[in-house]
């Protein structure tokens, strides 16, 4: 085994530099949208890049969601692999008929004679103090759109990983970004031959017995959070993190609650009719004997994203996620 | 700070940054929609190029005549005819060449078969087998585009792509009346003269979007006159007239492909047909309109042109109407042979390789059919 | 008790008469839409309409979605009640925007002072031989978005009375007409006093002790028929009708599974992500105690809607929800 | 049914229904901005409209100086200002009457203020404790609108129902330069001529969006001359320049009152500070630019206009001045006032009555809220 060197990194740093390998290492992927050339996105994901590759490389668009997405199919259709950024989630909703109408159905449409593989990077959720429409989680749109695989990464190796998985997927992929992480901190090294991950794999973040916590992108440091206050209650959580939605890896997550017996999904996004709902359904249609208690839920309530001074009541915390442990039933347990 | 720290100096100049981006005169589309037959302008007309035309033309009105029939028939789900528009259909074909890129709309499948499409394949939309039934590559036509507009995008950006990539090749979309209200329409064009992408938008103006008369779509002068408002030429030409058609695109698709960007033409036509064979045209317009239109039919207007110069005579008519009836009974005798189809291809394509769940949804069907084939050959069944 | 008298009427029909009756009731009701005037609509619902009210009342407005939605926000702004037409399910995506950015969230932002009371009415789902993009189940979108109202009717007294209730609504809807059920026909009285249902309330239309069926809209008819269908097997099955997605009825539906101890979720929609997921999991939740097996789900196939030669192979149909009847674990009971 | 009988007669003439719908030459806008400061026109201009216009500027910049300082403070999420476009906010708002309806996007706080609404109230969504801070009827002006071009359907749909209604009501829309590019323009645009309703779209051309310069966002001659596509008039203003664009505002207004349909007014003008104060500017933009444009500031301009005729003296600077001190530093005492705020507010507007779903989400978070107050009170927590 070869040592390798980490580097600390942001999340926003680990995927400026995929994008920048992924750029460098094909030159079929074309970057466009709103502010991503010189002034490198409003994240500064995209920092650099322009000036890298060239305008032609990466392109600040008008300003029209679906204008962004229907010209970046009509770029895949003649082979090149263009990553479109929408600038924050509410701001893809106008893209959606060219997504679900056109992105998604592509390949399926032409009989497999014209995939699309375009990434569509959308910073996603709340938790960043940002005016309406600055912080949905959108989710479940890009979830009940077959032809789409939904990916969003919650660690700065992920980010990188992923994002190069993305790009490199003949498929369509809705790649979510979690705002408030992109200035998480951590270490990893871009240039493990293992960093590109394969899409539509969970991971164990954290191994336990009591009870499962399902969870993915901003959810996933809350629930490491949770999992360490529980342990002072006598509680000993695993920690899932989805890292995909679609596909979702069924088995990863169905071996842990098979072992623990319980299981909680927490997420950001609304809980009606939200990814809560769908995973819970097929965790108890899978795991349905093994289940001390019902699958439960911490979401986001069904409201519209609150303003910033009020997001804090909104978004699942530790207590919240504690609360729902305890509802677990564990009297029931001899 | 205060406001008087704040203020800038004076300057009772121009807005310093202003300065038209074009001029705006040469964008704007004649007032008068181009023609050529019936015309002094018809004289320098290729011959070759007018009997080729005419052919085509005859070819397609036979072929919108048999899809039409082949819905009676029952074969076909649904066809949205062109009657009455084939001079459009035929020379967004025959302006382009093979390495350029077709972008029809739903009523376009007359275009993709005269751009050398199997009249079959290009059915297969209509017939309900599948939703595209070609490669879209094998002739550079896009799939069939039923959301309106949608393939605007598409076609710019493919004529973009194949730009930067250093390629001579131009793409042609076609889009209705209606469908330039769309929003798709507008950042579709934007697009294409902002990056100056080598693509030709035809706007078909046949007065309809099914029931919706062209005065309640908009209060423009016409329809080409948007194009001053995207920076690109407008054009406006008679829809019937083929040569007329040909030319105003020739000329669109030469101008991209010297990189000079996009154009918009707008071609007034007239839907003779109901929108489909579904739609009761009686509701929402009467015969007379009809009539006044089919006196401009488009193959009676190059017919009448043709013969008057000499160029074609009763065998050259019966020549393009046998090859009218050959292409006829060859689509009708192939559509009434049952497709074969393969529930399984359902879930082939949704991914390069189907989701686990998918897997899961395929075997369950599978299953399914062979017990249906079980239970069917044992006479038995729910 | 009166006697009322009871005509035949097929639900298309009965749509025209719920928009007559609120039009001529309230002079603040305008339709909008594609061909909503000379034509009457594709599918004839708005038959009559501009030749009794006018084109003012009644519009044809140009083909654009979001311009439809959109000018309906501002029109309901200035105090009228718009009923907007989406001529196909697909065709409401270019709308989104403004469905999930202002429709859906105009009263909360003004704190109540601007609700938007519009009714956006959305022929959906297939089984009518409808090429691509006509024959889409989008509830799954509509539910995961806060804010709006999602009904759907399934019988021809619904359509009405779910339609009046929902243009007096002073919330937005989102009214899902089953396609293929626009020709269903019964008999019914538009002019007894009970015809305008509440919105939020299902309804057991069969009912049976062996398990549930919970479904809403096109499934409900075929649903009915399996529970016909299951008589001879044994197995005595009652059937809830929805009618509302949001609000969600907890509890007709959980009154009734607990009731029964089994259930199947039945839907046209997309399995994955669709409405199943939610109904499953919050069934779970409430019932989990009495449940003998998970709850489970019979739904489209997670696939783009198929071509109209192999709709019948996607759409659930009597057998699947009989087998999925089956798996409902019946050898666990004693 | 043969093709022969198909066909139809011969008439060599124009297409049948074509007409042009308008004639495009008095839509099109004239190529060089409208001013009236600085020119001849200056000296026909009401001298109390220009005073009122120069209090307003100037109270206006103030109003943009102290937000920008909120911000710094941590008393606002984030403004985005429009110091150096106070023209066009100020006269958007003076041209209305007091029934009419003003719809601002995000940067148009001003607009709203200038039309009297609370600066407090305007600034509640940048402050983030609610998201609209005022209720829309009390000033008729609409919630600022984040999405972008969004508020245009909106604008016209409400310009629609007043006219349906008998109302004499115009409405007045903001968008900036890219949102121009947004398929929710086009559609505003074309609905407003189509039906031709009593609304005006002012687009302010600040040179950006966010970082993305004019040339890269449309290749027109003009953002006006997008109006002749729509068959509405189009007209180019100095959007510096107070005297024009209230001129031309009020003109598009008194057209639209009259029953002439709506009017697109492109003012030309320069956002001089960043787009927001969490916005670099400096990334992609030189002080170069931006200093040509300080030299062409809206107060100055009026400033000298009124100084050089005499209708404005050093007193009168001071009380404008004083004015705007006046209401800053209002503004400053009341932003420093933390908004009282109710966690259970976020369940009361959701819908008129809270679905079951939401009520049990609501007695969650307030038995959560009273076990923190509890725990609070207690000292402990979790
Ligand atoms: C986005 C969208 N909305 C609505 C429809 C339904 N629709 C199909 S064809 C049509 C009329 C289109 O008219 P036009 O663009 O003039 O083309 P034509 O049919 O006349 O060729 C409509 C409204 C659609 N296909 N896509
Ligand atoms: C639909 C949508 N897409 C993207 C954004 C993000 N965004 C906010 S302001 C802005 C630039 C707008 O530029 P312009 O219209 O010229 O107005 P200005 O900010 O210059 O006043 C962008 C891209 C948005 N608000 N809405
Ligand atoms: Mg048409
Ligand atoms: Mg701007």
């Amino acid at each position: 085994m070869t040592t390798v060197a980490l580097r600390p990194a942001t999340m926003a740093q680990a995927l400026t530099r995929a994008l920048r390998d992924a750029m460098a290492a094909d030159p079929a992927v074309h970057v466009l949208g709103e502010d991503v050339g010189a002034l490198g996105g409003v994240f500064r994901v995209t920092d650099g890049l322009a000036e890298e590759f060239g305008e032609d490389r990466c392109t600040d668009t008008p300003l029209a969601e679906a204008g962004i997405l229907g010209t970046a199919v009509g770029m895949a259709m003649y082979g090149l692999r263009p990553v479109v950024e929408m600038q924050f989630d509410a701001f893809a909703y106008p893209a959606f008929e060219q997504l679900i109408s056109h992105v998604a159905r592509m390949r399926n449409r032409t009989r497999g004679t014209m995939p699309l593989p375009i990434t569509i990077r959308v910073p996603y959720g709340g938790g960043i103090g940002g005016v309406e429409h600055h912080s949905d989680s959108s989710e479940a749109y890009y979830m009940a759109t077959p032809g789409l695989h939904v990916v969003t990464p919650a660690t700065v190796a992920d980010a990188y990983g992923l994002l190069r998985a993305a790009i490199a997927s003949d498929d369509p992929v809705v790649f979510l970004e979690p705002k408030r992480l992109y200035w998480s901190k951590d270490s990893w090294n871009p240039e493990d031959p293992q960093a590109v991950e394969p899409i539509g794999r969970a991971v164990v973040r954290r191994t336990g017995r009591s009870a499962t916590l399902i969870t993915y992108g901003p959810s996933v440091p809350v629930c490491l959070e949770a999992a360490e206050a529980a342990q002072a209650e006598g509680w000993d959580l695993e920690v899932v993190d989805l890292r995909s939605l679609v596909p979702f890896d069924d088995d990863t997550v169905a071996a842990s609650v098979r072992r623990t017996g319980r299981a909680v999904v927490v997420h950001e996004s609304g809980g009606f009719g939200g990814p809560g709902g769908e995973i819970a359904a097929r965790v108890t249609e899978r795991c349905f004997h093994h289940l001390e208690a019902p699958v439960l839920r911490v979401a986001g309530f069904d409201i519209p994203y609150p303003p910033p001074m009020l997001e804090r009541h909104h978004l699942p915390g530790v207590d919240r996620i504690l609360d729902a442990v305890e509802r677990l039933q564990w009297e029931a347990e001899s | 700070m205060t406001v008087m720290e704040q203020r800038g100096a004076y300057r009772p100049t121009p807005p310093p940054a202003w300065q038209p981006r074009t001029d705006p005169g040469p964008l704007l589309p004649d007032m008068r929609p181009y023609r050529v037959l019936g015309t002094e302008t018809a004289a320098q007309a290729d011959p070759a190029l007018l009997r080729r035309l005419y052919a085509e033309l005859v070819r397609g009105r036979r072929y919108n005549v048999q899809a039409t029939a082949l819905t009676k028939q029952g074969r076909l789900a649904v066809y949205p005819s062109s009657t009455g528009q084939e001079a459009c259909e035929v020379a967004a074909a025959l302006v382009l060449e093979e390495r350029d890129w077709l972008f029809p709309s739903y009523r376009d499948t007359l275009a993709a078969v005269a751009r050398g499409l199997d009249p079959v394949q290009a059915l297969t939309l209509l017939r309900g087998d599948w939703h595209t039934g070609y490669d879209p590559h094998e002739h550079r036509v896009a799939p069939l585009c039923t959301p309106l507009a949608t393939q605007l995008p598409h076609a710019v950006g493919l004529a973009h792509a194949a730009r930067l990539k250093g390629d001579d090749v131009v793409a042609l979309a076609l889009v209705g009346d209606g469908g330039t209200s769309e929003g798709d329409f507008h950042e579709a064009l934007n697009f294409a003269a902002v990056w100056q992408a080598p693509v030709v938008f035809l706007v078909q103006n046949n007065g309809f979007a099914i029931s919706v008369p062209l005065a309640k779509q908009t209060a423009a002068p016409s329809l080409a006159h948007k194009a001053v408002g995207y920076g690109m030429p407008g054009r406006l030409v008679d829809g019937n007239d083929a040569a007329a058609v040909h030319e105003v695109l020739s000329d669109a698709v030469a101008h991209a492909r010297e990189g000079g960007g996009p154009t918009l033409v707008e071609a007034v036509t007239y839907r003779i047909d109901a929108h489909t064979n579904a739609d009761d045209a009686t509701r929402y317009r009467g015969d007379a309109e009809v009539d006044t239109w089919r006196a401009h039919d488009p193959i009676a207007l190059l017919e009448h042109e043709l013969t008057e110069r000499g160029l074609l005579d009763e065998d050259g008519k019966r020549a393009a109407h046998d090859a009218a009836e050959a292409m006829a009974a060859d689509l009708r005798e192939r559509m009434h042979q049952d497709p074969v189809l393969d529930p399984m291809d359902l879930f082939a394509h949704v991914y390069a390789e189907p989701t686990p769940q998918l897997r899961e949804q395929q075997d369950r069907l599978r299953a399914e059919l062979a017990a249906g084939a079980e239970a069917d050959a044992e006479g038995t069944g729910r």
